[in-house]
């Protein structure tokens, strides 16, 4: 894996969330692409071992962002005081973006690629509709930092989990006025905007497993697809992290 | 070069002019869908896989193996579930001049044999070596063992007619999640964790074997290969390290140890002073 | 508790109301002055030592018994260089009213065997607790195991009558210095690197044996116990993982842990759910 | 092992060497005692694993300061950015002051106790004098700092590192006007300290083995010492660092 090191020119952090911009001149990365990170240098440290796998939040030039939910160790160190990560190029397919208009579907920390999308599709004059999740169980700080970086989103309050995905598609409507809906989110909403929307328009959704190499080798990011009417794996690092729907088999 | 299903074509692009010879998944008789996910857990300073050997099987490796010739020679690790699985793999391979040499992963489940591992016993490992021997009579053949009973086994591989040895594999690990209560992931542990096992076992396996070792386990750098070579290997392979570091980065340390050394490589083997020459270490 | 070899009297103030037994060092019939320095190592998220098992000798420890005794049950772990070096370090044990139980350190050289260790073969791990057994038969005898062969051992050493089985002592492994181009260290690897090793064998022995099992092996945290006793672990020693924490803290996470989870410590074994019973684990 | 944060108030760097000094308020240090360090709590990283041993070299009453000459991971990690260590309190048996006069001898990173020794002789008014070798080799700014961190010790330059010991032992010179050598420095200083002192007054070195545990538990730190006729090893976390000259079996 090929890495490199890169400034650190924020870190703003809400609650149990953080918001990392890096400097970044490498490749210009694409709505729904990855990039794996390490906190220190290899040198100093074997633990944690692996980097980890983050969406391309925003990207303007000159920086990318992270939005990254703390979890553990990896992510605790993210947040830290160290003044560099090491990180990679832009790794993946991203979304694929056609003419619109799109629909585009979130919720959880998984929103993260949404920002650096509707922001292609708006340069590009693409018309494209937000609907993200907002659980009541959610932190506060988490509702105020999604309303602030996604201004135009519709923000939909959701109670019970079970019955979140039912309401945010409730919310998005008719999925006829689309020409393709983008989802990242939770896997409950992932699964329900397949079922709801694949047989109508173009879905696809961005899907994560564990990753080690993130460049094909190890196989280790499995995500079972339809591959000639058989059942098998594809590699999330490589022939992902966006899918489209029809594909993966679950 | 790369240990065996760490190093995928679509990298390729990293290790030109790095390695000495490619190395790809091991391959299997018929095609292996693989592990439900997941197949990965971190551990300390080092990873758990349970990949379940994910491969086309051989027919549909050898008409893609052009895509793996990139001027270095290939050696292909094969798998089987029997004994004549192993040495039908052998076999179709002793014909195909694209292929520089062979390593048996011999660290697979032996269906035959209730499930164990081939290195479980010697007797088995003999049994696969020697039959692999006598279907590829004209191309090196490397046998790639568990550390456990990697002694005898190395004995038995190098008796049975290996060319050379491969220490070590995946050390058998289980991660367990506590916040769900549930077994994690059954799998094989690897990284630098595991690098001072497989030193110890490339140690006392090539003191007794007169055939190359090659060091496999945990090489994260350039000092890492280094030591491997002094402990009796001689060859390195880079397996989880290539993950998290280039293996460029890696090579250019081990040039520059050898440069401030004023070593040659293929010296090292043998570089290994005696532990009583200073006291100084002894106290220090 | 402890594990052995890793808490000295010198540290008990750290560890009272904290472990529920005090386990010291090995012990040998003869006192033992250990090995030269270096002694220690360290690895990827571990150490390796080779400390020799330096010790008094069993005559002087019983003298100083008493300095051991802070209120907690007292396991002795002994070793002998042959089976009947073992049954007489049990056989002087047995009388001893403040010795709860022994714990058998079958993973030193056998010297009847040319030095390779008790646990290498399941035979000699029969004759050693089946001996011990007979000249301990009123105390608690537990058989520790090394990771190598751990399972064929286990079974050997519960049918010739060990009460519970200590899973995984040390691993043997290699410190090279690339620097002075020495041998640093052979010894044995414990710490986090080789947890994952360790909650695999004790995994797996728990599932097939019926006495209880201790887990013992990189234990840093509260949660590190808690995945040894879901892996089918009955107690747990804490060994290395004392040199860079409390033991106090690690307990206050393991409460923790059960005041949040709603359990009690000894419904932890069981508390083990299926893997299946979640798609989100598989598909995250 | 017993180990508590401490804030690190100050780092200076002078080529390969750190000063570090952070806040304490726990047991005073002993001149001779060391600490065992962390860079950062344990459950962020298990590698390095160990915490590591250094002499207190220097104590005023609220901050504590360490010597460090970077080394590996874990020196390099003390000299990087963060704003705590996790540090243990003194440990070992340091230096016995009797009343004097003591001559102070060292070289090396290891001159590091001298400095608390020195100071502590100087509260009490005990007469002492330092010899400090200074090696021709050393960096510029190794004897910038030491002349600043000694202002009053006698600086011995050295070339043949063979000879140097010979060379520092003719400067401290008639050994009878002492009724103590205390000494920290290089291996060979320390035995040859020992050879040419230990039958004409109270000879303290100060030793070092790699250490685990720093409490008796582990023996790992083995020195050799006569023991009633016997060689044996002693732990030189607890019977140490500082060892009588003629118990030392070397
Ligand atoms: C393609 C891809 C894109 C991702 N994008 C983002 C993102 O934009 N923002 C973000 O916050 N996270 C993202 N993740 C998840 C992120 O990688 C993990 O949360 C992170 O690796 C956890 O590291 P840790 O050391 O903090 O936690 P660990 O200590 O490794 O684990 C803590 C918890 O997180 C879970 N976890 C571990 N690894 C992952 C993982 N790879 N994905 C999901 N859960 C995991 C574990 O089950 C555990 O419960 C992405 C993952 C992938 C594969
Ligand atoms: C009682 C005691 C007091 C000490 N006081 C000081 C001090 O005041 N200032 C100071 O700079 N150092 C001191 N040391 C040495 C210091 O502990 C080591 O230099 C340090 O642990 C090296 O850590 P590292 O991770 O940077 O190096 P590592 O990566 O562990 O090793 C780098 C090099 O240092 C050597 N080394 C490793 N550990 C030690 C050790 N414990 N002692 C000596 N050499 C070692 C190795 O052989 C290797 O060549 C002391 C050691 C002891 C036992
Ligand atoms: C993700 C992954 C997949 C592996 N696949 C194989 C394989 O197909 N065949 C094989 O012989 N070894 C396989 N191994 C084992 C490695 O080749 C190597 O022996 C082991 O990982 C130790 O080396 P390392 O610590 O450098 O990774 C795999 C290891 C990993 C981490
Ligand atoms: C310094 C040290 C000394 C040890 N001495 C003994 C011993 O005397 N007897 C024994 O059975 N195990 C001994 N062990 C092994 C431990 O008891 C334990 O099995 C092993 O270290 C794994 O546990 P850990 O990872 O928690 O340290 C020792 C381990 C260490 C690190
Ligand atoms: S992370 Fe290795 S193949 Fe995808
Ligand atoms: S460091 Fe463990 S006994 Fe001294």
């Amino acid at each position: 894996m090929r890495l490199q090191r890169a400034e650190i020119l924020s870190r703003e952090r809400f609650g149990n969330h953080l918001l990392l911009r890096y400097r970044w001149n490498g490749c210009i990365p694409q709505p729904g692409q990855f990039v794996m990170v390490r906190t220190r240098s290899f040198a100093a440290a074997l633990d944690p071992f692996l980097c980890r796998p983050f969406f391309v939040h925003d990207y303007d030039g000159e920086s990318a962002a992270l939005l990254v939910e703390i979890r553990g160790r990896g992510t605790s160190l993210l947040a830290g005081e160290e003044e560099e990560v090491v990180v990679s190029e832009p790794l993946g397919r991203g979304f694929d973006i056609g003419n619109g208009p799109v629909a585009l579907v979130g919720g959880g920390v998984w929103v993260s690629p949404l920002k650096l999308l509707s922001r292609r599709l708006a340069g590009r004059g693409i018309p494209h509709e937000l609907y993200l999740e907002i659980p009541s169980t959610a932190p506060e700080a988490y509702g105020d930092v999604i309303s602030r970086i996604f201004p135009d989103a519709d923000l939909v309050p959701t109670d019970d989990p079970e019955r979140a995905p039912e309401k945010l598609l409730a919310r998005v409507g008719d999925l006829s006025r689309y020409s393709a809906v983008c989802a990242s989110g939770p896997l409950s909403t992932l699964a329900a905007v397949k079922r709801a929307a694949c047989e109508q328009v173009c879905v696809q959704l961005a899907v994560r497993e564990r990753m080690a190499c993130a460049n094909g080798s190890c196989h280790g990011c499995a995500v079972p697809v339809w591959d000639g009417g058989g059942r098998t794996y594809a590699r999330a690092c490589i022939s992902g992290p966006v899918f489209l729907a029809e594909v993966l088999a679950w | 070069m790369p240990a065996a299903g760490t190093l995928g074509r679509e990298a390729f692009g990293e290790v030109k002019g790095v390695y000495g010879a490619i190395l790809p998944k091991t391959v299997t008789p018929k095609p292996r869908a693989g592990n439900p996910p997941p197949r990965l857990a971190e551990a300390p300073a080092g990873i758990i896989n349970s990949i379940g050997l994910q491969n086309p099987g051989i027919e549909r490796f050898l008409e893609d193996l052009d895509d793996y010739d990139i001027g270095l020679p290939i050696i292909v690790s094969v798998a089987g579930d029997t004994v004549a699985e192993f040495a039908e793999l052998c076999a179709r391979l002793a014909g195909e001049s694209r292929v520089a040499a062979v390593e048996l992963n011999l660290s697979c489940p032996n269906t035959e044999r209730g499930g164990t591992t081939f290195c479980a016993r010697a007797e088995t490992i003999s049994e696969v070596v020697a039959a692999c021997r006598t279907a590829l009579p004209d191309k090196p053949l490397f046998a790639k063992l568990a550390n456990e009973g990697a002694l005898n086994n190395a004995l038995a591989s190098e008796e049975a007619g290996a060319d050379a040895l491969t220490l070590i594999n995946t050390i058998s690990a289980l991660a367990v999640d506590p916040h769900t209560r549930r077994i994690f992931l059954k799998g094989g542990l690897s990284g630098p964790a595991i690098k001072p096992v497989a030193l110890r076992a490339v140690y006392e396996v090539s003191r007794v074997v007169s055939v190359p070792v090659i060091g496999c386990g945990g090489v994260t750098s350039g000092t890492d290969a280094v030591a491997f070579m002094l402990a009796g290997a001689s060859a390195v392979q880079v397996g989880s390290g290539g993950f998290v570091r280039e293996p460029g980065e890696i090579l250019e340390e081990f040039a520059v140890y050898l440069r401030d050394n004023e070593l040659k490589a293929q010296n090292l083997t043998s570089a290994l002073r005696s532990r009583d020459e200073s006291q100084e270490a002894m106290l220090y």
